[in-house]
């Protein structure tokens, strides 16, 4: 006892708290209570964030705090300095103002769709120290861990004068974000619609929430999920076909969650048609992990859905929601409520398949959606679309397709996700989308990033759905098998002609490889005719009039 | 010339429909004839020099047929390619067809034009923009020589810049919701003016300044069809033989027609309040309504039946 | 030469052709015979939208009606239609329309009407006025256009030099006054350095009687297609005579 | 603009009675395939005029399919191509026959 004091340690245990203090203190002028002025944020922000703090910039793939997104940008660079931003989605130009400026210096994040192009253009140029690009999960999880933030700057629908926020059915990251900000002694702030004397139902309660400002406007949603039915293509609704009579069917694959693509899109328009012939309603896409796809009201509507939980909403969809409480999850005040973080655990470990699109795959079925100069992020596709070893339940799918992967029966049955890719052979101006080796290397390279950016490693993915038929990857025995396995199912690309085409012929005698004609689908019945809905307008038909599209999807 | 392979029912959306597509649900099962067929191979000769594919029928489809055992002359766009426009030989296609039409008397005395243009071909433009000029005038030429004329807009890229003036100059016009007719285009105005004056990506602007239901409720459509051949065929099946003539009486009275909505809706901002202006109650309700209900408000419109052209 | 020069050049006997709001022209000439012509136009390369196209119409049924078979002049200097959301959404392109029918009806009626074009000219508010006339005449210095290059290069994504330097070579396509004379939009242009009312004297006495521009374009090598496809059409819609 | 022409013997005539079928527009991503029934029985001609460079290898390999799974004789096919995927090709070449197989009108 000699080396250790006995008594208890001198050190302070509590500097986060008073630099909490201090920094409240600092701010209180600028506010009334909770309440400031949205002309007085950025001189609030000024006083409360200080140089080098961890901040999450709230923002995913859709919602944005978009007003304080732009405040933030205004803070005088030589006050507020070398921020790390630690948010799922840099999505909005503001959020890349903040490198340009100085005004923030380290970066980790998940998704930026539209600014992949800037963030790769900031990278080079040094503007960006890039921590990591994340999945949504991992990110949160190290909120906790890590990559705590001092200050939460979120988004609410509305709040009361207490703090208590109404996101609603945008929910999305807020819970998680401002738990971990808040009880370790963080400083939240929330952008909001309108303060209301009493919010219809708490989805942050106030204790958590230190200033509120109402912003000029609404804060901005993108409609990411939305994809209008009239730009399906007749070769996305082959492959929609493929999936369904390939896989759904034999695996009985009832729990699941779709990309946003539009080949899964098609998926959800033919289940009350093609698939319906197929009479399999009831027997397959009955629980969906799965934003509020306006393209899935048709099979909701004929029965087809019995529930589903969501990340985060969709715009438009709000009405149709409230109206069908047995199909999705609702507050006592009836509207919708999503949650990132629960959803993408509920994707990760209670479906059977995740079926999704990507930009690249190479010859061991990595797959990936950066090119050579766009850091496009990954959002949920890598938890949606890897096997969890730590799922300790069966289902039937499950269960076949562990017994498909083992190859011979076994003492100890495993069970294996279903993880799908659906692609076309070429996208956008004819880029094959199968190659030799994913781009993403060669950026991670030039970047000198520790971890190539992999959106679904290989060895998780089950299937390649295309419009040329289906790979089952379970059933390759080796390395070779399954390139081949891959090349023949890869079209007309470079990678598709230098397949070995008796190897191909042999494994399609194994049903690794299945065409269409295997699966009894002629090409030519691929017609826009088997989709439920042939245009927004439509959908809108099929809700009863209570979905409300976008302005930037009424083409009427 | 048989039709493409793929199914197309008369339920099948016109909008997305191809120009052929089109033509053979219009018309009687198996009665299109087509004439400079893409067999002659009349194709642009100037698009190769932008390093732009050409189409063996130039965009523009003519010919003749029948419509419920009428017999009709033609003209579909093919609103896909090069964005339906008029250009050297697609003019001059619809041209030798209304020509046709206003000298020989034993032609059919009704032509369709089965619109889908964004309007002049800028590759071609001097030859397009002369093309449409001939055209309207031919138009009128073949009005005043008692064939009727008219104008069916229901395609992706809609009638603008010279197919709206073209639309304009028939003897009637059907639209339909998805249908849009103008002169400049909302991304021109836009790129022009400045998107506070157009913001050509909100479609629901789009729509409400240049759409089939605005343009029938002031009157600028004179029937209105729902997305289908077959509601196409059905108002243009009863809008036949009742062609106004082309005289001084007519156009005197499209003039009132003109200046009163000048006088009733010139002071409106946006097609909403228009809409107001016309007694539509709840223009939002009115834009998302089913069409038969659209269709039974329209009657009671004051205007909208005035079909001086 | 400005547009008072030109007027005074037209009609050395004397009018009363005033620019009036919205840069509208409305009056009458007199001709040397002794004869009107009257005159509607717009100047200074204003815009034409709808407020400008209803007086002019008005005035042309005017002149229609009223019988008679006095020439009418259409005179044009603009930059085109006037963009504008309000001027489509009331429904621009009948009003153009509407102009260009009007004026139609009127040569039908027994008005031989001539454009002219001596300034700018451009996409619908020309297809609605001198292009729908029975003869088009220009003076140097015209700049009829569908739309200039710079924007011409905007909507179709060429590049700018591309379009210059192929602006050179093809009629049908390049911008200005050879080029639309050529394709056979033009009949003749004009010479200043001469007297204006000879000149216009002599168009009156060779209007022709039907639409001569695909002939004139494929004369003049220009558009070189248009009329013998528009003849196949012809031809082989002739087959399908009702007998 | 690039100009590719293609000659093939066939197995056998291609069904059908149908002189001539057009399927497919001329679009972004799309193409349009002319068909005639002008050539000998057991011939098969296919020109192509794409603006894509470079893909001569591709179209290649898709026709050669295309003529060995559906035995085209006797066709002379024209296509305008609008730089259409080769999925989209093999498609419409597919259409265009299944319309040939059609009675003329």
């Amino acid at each position: 006892m000699n080396a250790r004091s006995s008594g208890p340690s001198q050190r302070a245990w509590d500097t986060a708290r008073q630099s909490r203090e201090q920094r409240l203190a600092a701010a209180a002028r600028y506010a009334r209570d909770k309440l400031v002025f949205h002309e007085d944020v950025t001189k609030l922000l000024e006083a409360l964030v200080r140089s080098g703090d961890r901040v999450c910039l709230e923002g995913d793939n859709q919602k944005q705090a978009d007003f304080l997104a732009a405040r933030l940008a205004e803070v005088d660079p030589v006050v507020v300095k070398d921020l790390h931003i630690v948010q799922s989605g840099v999505v909005l130009a503001e959020h890349l103002d903040l490198f340009e400026a100085g005004i923030a210096k380290r970066l980790d994040f998940s998704y930026s769709g539209p600014q992949g192009a800037a963030i790769a253009r900031a990278l080079k140029a040094s503007k960006i120290e890039l921590g990591a690009v994340h999945t949504y999960l991992e990110l949160f999880s190290r909120y906790f861990v890590d990559l705590t933030p001092h200050v939460a700057l979120t988004v609410a629908r509305c709040a009361d004068r207490e703090g208590n926020l109404y996101m609603g059915p945008n929910t999305e990251d807020s819970p998680v974000v401002i738990e971990a900000t808040a009880f370790k002694q963080g400083i939240v702030i929330a952008q909001v619609n309108e303060l209301v004397d009493k919010v219809p139902r708490v989805d942050v309660p106030g204790d958590r929430v230190d200033f509120v400002v109402v912003a000029p406007s609404n804060f901005y949603v993108e409609p990411l999920f939305t994809r209008d039915p009239a730009q399906i293509t007749e070769t996305q609704i082959l492959t929609a076909m493929l999936a369904i009579k390939g896989i759904y069917e034999p695996y009985g694959v009832k729990r699941l969650n779709h990309g946003i693509g539009f080949n899964t899109a098609a998926i959800e328009l033919i289940l009350p048609t093609y698939a319906e012939r197929l009479g399999l309603k009831g027997r397959i896409a009955t629980h969906f992990a799965l934003n509020p796809h306006p393209t899935l009201i048709p099979a909701i509507e004929s029965g087809w859905v019995e529930q589903v939980y969501s990340f985060g909403s969709e715009v438009g969809m709000d009405d149709y929601m409230r109206a069908r409480p047995d199909i999705f999850f609702t507050g006592r005040d009836g509207s919708m409520a999503s949650n990132r973080m629960y959803c993408q655990s509920a994707g990760l470990y209670a479906t059977d398949l995740f079926i999704g699109s990507t930009l690249q795959i190479d010859l061991a079925g990595n797959s990936s959606t950066f090119t050579k100069d766009r850091i496009a992020g990954f959002g949920g596709a890598p938890n949606m679309g890897s096997d969890p070893r730590g799922r300790r339940h069966a289902s039937d799918a499950w269960l076949k397709a562990g017994r498909e992967a083992a190859g011979e029966p076994t003492r100890l049955p495993r069970g294996r996700k279903l993880v799908v890719q659906i692609v076309e052979t070429f996208g956008e101006k004819l880029s094959p989308t199968f190659v030799e080796g994913l781009d993403s290397i060669e950026l991670a390279k030039s970047l000198d990033l520790a971890l190539p950016p992999v959106m679904i490693y290989g060895d998780d993915v089950s299937h390649i759905v295309t419009e040329e038929g289906i790979a089952n990857l379970l059933l390759c025995r080796t390395p070779a098998e399954r390139e081949q396995a891959i090349r023949g199912v890869a079209g007309y690309t470079d990678v598709g002609r230098a397949r070995d085409a008796r190897a191909v012929e042999e494994l399609r005698a194994r049903k690794v490889i299945q065409r269409p004609e295997d699966l009894g689908i002629n090409p030519l019945d691929a017609n826009r005719s088997l989709l439920a809905a042939r245009s927004v307008k439509e959908l809108l038909r099929w809700s009863g009039n209570l979905y409300d599209p976008p302005r930037k999807f009424r083409n009427w | 010339m048989s039709e493409t392979g793929r199914p197309f029912g008369a339920s099948a959306s016109w909008f997305l429909s191809t120009a052929r597509e089109r033509l053979a649900k219009l018309l009687d099962a198996g009665s299109f004839t087509e004439f400079v067929p893409p067999s002659e191979r009349a194709q642009s000769p100037h698009l190769a020099s932008f390093d732009l594919p050409a189409a063996f029928d130039d965009g523009m489809i003519v010919g003749c047929g029948r419509l419920d055992g009428n017999s009709v002359l033609v003209a579909a766009q093919e609103g896909q390619f090069m964005g339906g426009t008029f250009a050297e030989v697609s003019g001059a296609k619809l041209l030798g067809l209304i020509r046709a039409a206003r000298d020989d008397e034993k032609l059919p005395r009704s032509i369709l034009l089965l619109l889908d243009s964004g309007g002049v071909r800028l590759q071609e433009a001097n030859a397009g923009e002369l093309a449409v000029a001939e055209v309207m005038r031919a138009i009128v030429e073949a009005r005043a020589a008692g064939v009727a004329v008219i104008a069916l807009v229901g395609g992706r890229a809609g009638a603008f810049g010279g197919a709206g003036l073209i639309a304009a100059t028939c003897s009637a016009i059907v639209i339909s919701e998805q249908g849009r007719t103008g002169v400049t285009g909302p991304e021109v105005i836009e790129t022009n003016k400045g998107v506070e004056e157009f913001d050509s990506r909100d479609k629901a602007l789009v729509w409400g300044v240049t759409g089939g239901r605005t343009r029938r409720l002031i009157g600028g459509a004179d029937a209105y069809a729902e997305d289908t051949a077959a509601s196409f065929r059905e108002a243009t099946l009863a809008l036949m033989g009742k062609a106004r003539p082309f005289d001084l009486a007519t156009l005197r009275a499209e003039q009132a027609r003109l200046a009163g909505r000048v006088g009733r809706l010139g002071g409106c901002d946006r097609a909403a309040a228009m809409w107001k202006a016309l007694g539509v109650a709840d223009p939002r309700a009115a834009g998302d309504m089913d069409d038969p209900v659209f269709v039974a408000l329209v009657a009671d419109v004051k205007g909208a039946g005035d079909d001086a052209r | 030469m400005t547009l008072d020069e030109i007027l005074a050049g037209l009609f050395p006997s004397g009018h009363d052709v005033v620019v009036g709001p919205g840069k509208l022209l409305l009056g009458t000439g007199r001709r040397v015979c002794g004869r009107a012509v009257e005159v509607i136009g717009i100047a200074e390369g204003e815009p034409l939208g709808i407020d400008g196209v209803l007086p002019l119409a008005e005035r042309v049924l005017d002149i229609a009606a009223a019988g008679g078979d006095a020439p009418m002049l259409v005179v044009v200097d603009t930059q085109g239609q006037r963009m504008a959301r309000r001027d489509e959404m009331l429904g621009l392109n009948e009003y153009l329309a509407h102009l260009a029918k009007c004026l139609l009806l009127a040569s039908r009626s027994g008005h031989p009407t001539i454009g002219l074009n001596y300034g700018r000219a451009a996409a619908g508010a020309f297809l609605a006025t001198a292009l729908a006339t029975d003869v088009l005449v220009a003076l140097p210095g015209a700049e009829p256009a569908v739309m200039d290059l710079p924007s011409m290069a905007r909507v179709t994504k060429l590049p700018l030099e591309k379009l210059e330097a192929l602006a050179k070579t093809t009629p049908v396509f390049a911008p200005g006054l050879d080029s639309m004379t050529k394709v056979g939009a033009i009949a003749q242009v004009w010479d200043p350095a001469k007297p204006l009312d000879v000149q216009i004297e002599t168009t009156l006495a060779t209007i022709p009687a039907h639409d001569v521009r695909d002939a004139l374009g494929a004369e003049r090598g220009g558009r070189l297609l248009a009329t013998g496809i528009a003849w196949r059409v012809a031809d082989q819609a002739s087959r399908y005579r009702r007998v | 603009m690039e100009n590719l022409k293609l000659r093939f013997t066939t197995r056998g005539p291609a069904p059908g009675t149908a002189c001539s079928a057009i399927v497919g527009v001329v679009a972004s991503g799309n193409l349009e395939v002319l068909l005639e029934r002008v050539l000998a029985q057991n011939e098969c001609a296919v020109e192509i005029t794409t603006p894509v460079r470079g893909y001569d290898e591709v179209w290649k390999a898709v026709v050669a399919d295309f003529v060995e799974r559906t035995s085209p004789g006797g066709m002379r096919i024209s296509i305008n191509d609008g730089g259409a995927r080769p999925d989209t090709v093999a498609l419409r070449l597919m259409q265009g026959v299944r319309t040939m197989e059609m009675d003329d009108e």
